[in-house]
């Protein structure tokens, strides 16, 4: 799950962290007292779960409490990758001298949460270590230990000569580690860390990403969703206990694992036609999922075929095949549907289906091949 | 022959009263699986199905049936105490089903089973099965067949298509092994791989991937560098947008790292046949088998 | 560092445990208000930092309130093993079906917190070990997993067969441990747990002994101390950075380092003489811990003879010297004084000491035999 | 030769600039220690006594010097840290003169530098001389000279007692090691016992005990299964009162155990020779060396 800078900047203050005086607006008015309490020439930052908004014109610099609300204004609604900004941070604006990055991933191959640091900061971190790896250390973190504060030194005095500013930055590392694990991310991030000319250092951007395994027992992050950033139809499958990712293809996917989900999506793709979506029903499918699941996919209106790929092993295959009858005697379908069933109990599903109407093959090969010609209207190859 | 399981393991359940356990443990009984014990706190002393005592801890297990293997079925919260619980018990060979468990989690846990000298499976994974002789997890026994081919993924119903696919081409498997989608597990590719070269019935090797992390990419060098069998792999997620969690927790492209381009090109740097679709592994291994 | 029994059920009552109300008393009219507040027979409990208080009379039933003020009375002001009973615990009585015995201590051979429980609780945990040794489960814990859910759950099991009681005792065995580590304790016990006839798991006694090591960075802890049940001698030592143990001989020693202190101690023994006291005055002695060695000793009526024992590595022996030299002329010796100095500065350090009118010598062996000689009336051999 | 170190040892200081750290520097540098690198945060590309580099931690010391041993001389809430950072920088040998470190602190610590594979001398003890070759520590190499004994001990003066009567009475040491007299440290008895016996030039060894734990006991049992060469002990604290530490954290006799004459009669069952008094070191040595 993805919280806005707002959101981990707020962690962030509450572990000590020195983050710059601001607040969340939803309108341009509030963005404006925003600015007047601030005093100060203010950055309006749009909140969006995506990456390269400053590009797209999403941050701004506000030298009054006017013209902040000006940028909010310009800023609140606008499209970013899709997403529509429904909220802007307005904070202090920095002094800069300098910026480093800060960042902890929890890293697959060492197994650990592995700090990466640099001193070329403000940039995107993949750039750097791409062109100059050299000015990037990366310290894995063994979780039984916690951060020891001589890693957290080591880390500081990488970005920085200077004791005061590497005992200062070991601080913020310590913090930045807590906030980690106490939020149970996947990512944390300070980019820039930045030194003011006064030589203080302060944290301008701060991002985190959630373990969703997480937030079952940690309701306080949980409930830092923010819905409205979401893309509708994903909140949907969410609340429906399914896991689906819009796409922009035509062909709406129904699937039970992730792994074969996304083996009959690229199906799709190697048979000419375009995967309108990941969608997984899960294990242990109940016919309720699979009315959840087409009322989201037929909500589509670039989707023009339905495809059915269902492997039963927990999952009992009629249980999808009546959930498939159920949805569509409410709602009938307005585009065709191509079923594949095989395993548990496929004959009675395949009964089911047939008394109801519907055809349904034991192939997968067979079945994406008829779904795509279906949806690019050719016919079945 | 086989890897990892096989006639001479004896199975603990961890949570064998649960809904999921105890439906499994009936499945992996009729399969032919040895279970001689399970464990659910509080029920120390009961019987399941008449027939496998229950115990409170999984020491008190292993100390009065002597089971060598253990399968968790605890919800994810609990997941991470049970793998711990049977390392420190002395089990062996940890095979853990439950999926959802907080990554976080695994670092402790990966260090505690590493330092105890056990093989974990999982979490997030079907488990594994060596037809004919024995069933750890929720792998369909009827899909599979005794033969010559060990199968490894990352996924589970992709798994039961090949494998399925696989046994009604005539070929049947040494042990099909799912290693789970998560981040962090405790078996890779590579363990499995090496297991497979070391075993003597197994003739050819299935690898399904999927995008996220480079676990495939070096499974290839390993391949390349160590493997004297042929191996066929499969990567999913061609179709996948970078920065999104495909149901798996493991299977995400981070910024411009673990796509499936590159793992394909890996596996052909590697000489790996490369399934273009599923249905691709059966021709590709009949020709390897010849 | 000790602690009272009070202090550490307030500790465990803070971390949830199922402590009976109670509350400190230092006069029996406030043992007696205690009492009246809680309204049901109390015990009042001699809160001293020794062990069998029960056999010495220090805990006493009482009924009513004004029972409580007899027994207090009673009790405050008594001696026991030598220590004088300044604060009683009134408590609630509690109803007991049975006890058991749960402690954590630092174990050496295990470099682990070792947890240790049985169900054979109420008396003395090593009269258990000795006699039905499997009627305890010792059980290491690795501080960096800390205490196991499925550990504690296991302790439980151990305790009880009821899953009820089992979830209750491992819930305690968690309190134990946070309190052992959060207050940096090198044992920590409760003795006995009690299971009353309706069920509920109870701490009936809690002791906790602190790491003196942790002290620094757990002030409040520290704050804990309670000097006034302590030997006097032994807190004026402490606040002059002296490590000092009373004892009943005749022969006051002054010795630096620990080990040399302790060899000294038993060649004083050997020697057929008895020493007053072990005092170690660390590795970097200056003149002033001189002088409140040579205050503390002279103040014990018991010492016959002092000896000085000094091997100069660190500690300076010139530096030896003129502390007892200052501290002579401050306070003139009525008992006789031998003094062995070698090592650093040797030479500078007899002139100093022959210059002011002392004898010394090099050999330790001599200068023992030579103090107790002086100590007993004889001659020295 | 010597044990643990010598010729060869290059030794990194943590804590070069401070009082102690300093002092000690000097004195190990005029005995003629290869010191090489020291470590004091903040201080890095500075030099002491104008030749050893001074790094920001200790990462960098090794990289640049290629210590290969660390000592350490830090206040005692750092003392953890220290430690665990010479071990994560690839030191082998770890020398932890500071006293007062919390013991819960240690419980950690060992496991770690366990991990690692180094050894851990101390915390709380003087270090160790190798006398004509290498001095780590405290110990004033005044009192110590070449020769075939080693010695072993829990306590700093008591050590440099008997050393001194040694040296005196024209006995010479291999190695002198102090262990320290806290409850959990690195190395204890049988470690340095094992390494005495297997030097070729240690002909006979000292070892002071006290009382406190059972460190003794075990020492020796390994004397008596596993050495061949003759040793001579002695236990400081018969006139111990129960329950109370007795300067050194480990130095306290628990309920009935930890006792001085116990581990008496541990040496005596074990046929070690027993010194009654320091002095008696020296008949009982020259009476085995002959």
């Amino acid at each position: 799950m993805n919280i806005h800078e707002y959101q981990a900047k707020e962690i962030l203050r509450g572990l000590g962290a020195p983050i710059p005086p601001g607040e969340v607006a939803t309108t341009s008015a509030e963005a404006e007292a925003i600015a007047s309490r601030i005093g100060k020439p203010v950055v309006v930052k749009a909140q969006v779960h995506v990456g390269g908004r400053g590009k797209a014109g999403g941050v701004k610099l506000a030298k009054t409490p006017a013209e902040a609300r000006e940028r909010a204004d310009a800023i609140l609604g606008m499209q970013i990758k899709g997403l529509t900004v429904e909220k802007v941070l307005v904070t202090e604006a920095a002094d800069i001298a300098s910026e480093a990055y800060v960042g902890i991933i929890l890293d697959r191959a060492s197994k650990k949460p592995v700090f990466m640091v640099s001193p070329a900061g403000g940039i995107d971190i993949e750039e750097v270590a791409a062109t100059t790896p050299e000015k990037i250390l990366k310290l894995p973190i063994d979780t039984r230990y916690g951060l020891q504060p001589y890693q957290a030194m080591r880390l500081g005095f990488f970005l920085y000569d200077d004791l005061a500013k590497a005992r200062a930055a070991s601080k913020i590392m310590q913090q930045l580690y807590t906030a980690f694990m106490q939020s149970g991310c996947s990512l944390a991030e300070i980019n820039p860390l930045v030194v003011t000319p006064a030589g203080e250092l302060i944290a301008v951007d701060g991002k985190m990403v959630i373990d969703d395994n997480e937030l079952d027992r940690r309701p306080a992050v949980a409930a830092m969703r923010d819905e409205s950033a979401e893309e509708p139809s994903e909140v949907l499958a969410r609340n429906a206990s399914l896991t689906f990712i819009k796409l922009d293809g035509n062909v709406g996917c129904v699937v039970n694992g992730a792994g074969l989900a996304m083996a009959t999506m690229d199906l799709v793709k190697y048979y000419g036609g375009d995967p309108a979506n990941f969608l997984d029903i899960g294990g242990s499918s109940n016919p309720e999922k699979v009315v959840s699941a087409l009322q989201i996919i037929t909500a589509d209106p670039n989707v023009k075929a339905i495809l059915f790929n269902i492997f039963g092993g927990i999952t009992r295959t009629d249980d999808v095949a009546n959930g498939i009858v159920t949805a569509t005697k409410k709602n009938p379908l307005k585009v065709p549907i191509v079923i594949r069933l095989t395993g548990t109990n496929e004959e009675i599903a395949m009964k089911i289906l047939t008394e109801n109407g519907f055809s349904a093959s034991s192939d997968m090969d067979e079945a994406v091949k008829k779904a795509v010609a279906l949806a690019t209207g050719g016919k079945a190859a | 022959m086989s890897i990892f399981i096989g006639k001479d393991t004896t199975l603990v359940v961890q949570g064998i009263t649960g809904r999921d356990g105890s439906f499994h443990s009936k499945q992996m009984i009729e399969y032919g699986t040895r279970v001689v014990a399970g464990v659910t706190p509080g029920k120390g002393g009961q019987t399941f199905e008449g027939t496998v005592p229950i115990f409170n801890t999984v020491a008190d297990a292993v100390a009065s049936s002597g089971a060598n293997t253990s399968v968790i079925y605890v919800p994810p919260m609990y997941a991470a105490d049970a793998i711990i619980e049977a390392a420190d018990a002395g089990i062996q060979f940890i095979v853990a089903i439950t999926e959802g468990v907080p990554v976080l989690d695994m670092t402790r846990v990966y260090a505690f089973v590493k330092d105890k000298g056990a093989r974990l499976l999982g979490p997030n994974c079907p488990g594994l099965i060596s037809p004919g002789e024995s069933k750890v997890g929720i792998i369909p026994g009827s899909i599979c067949a005794p033969g010559p081919v060990g199968v490894v993924s990352r996924s589970g119903t992709l798994t039961y298509e090949i494998v399925y696919q696989l046994t009604r081409a005539g070929i049947g498997q040494t042990t099909c092994v799912g290693i789970g989608g998560d981040p962090i597990n405790g078996t890779n590719f590579i363990d499995a791989l090496a297991a497979f070269e070391a075993d003597p019935a197994t003739r050819a090797v299935c690898m399904m991937g999927e995008i996220g992390g480079t676990d495939e990419q070096e499974a290839a060098q390993f391949v390349k560098d160590h493997m004297t069998k042929p191996v066929v792999g499969f990567i999913a997620g061609q179709t996948a947008p970078p920065g999104r969690r495909m149901g798996h927790a493991g299977a995400i492209i981070s910024g411009s790292a673990g796509t499936a381009a590159e793992k394909i090109q890996a596996f052909e740097d590697a000489g790996i046949g490369v399934a273009r679709r599923p249905i691709d592994f059966v021709d590709l291994i009949k020709a390897r088998l010849r």
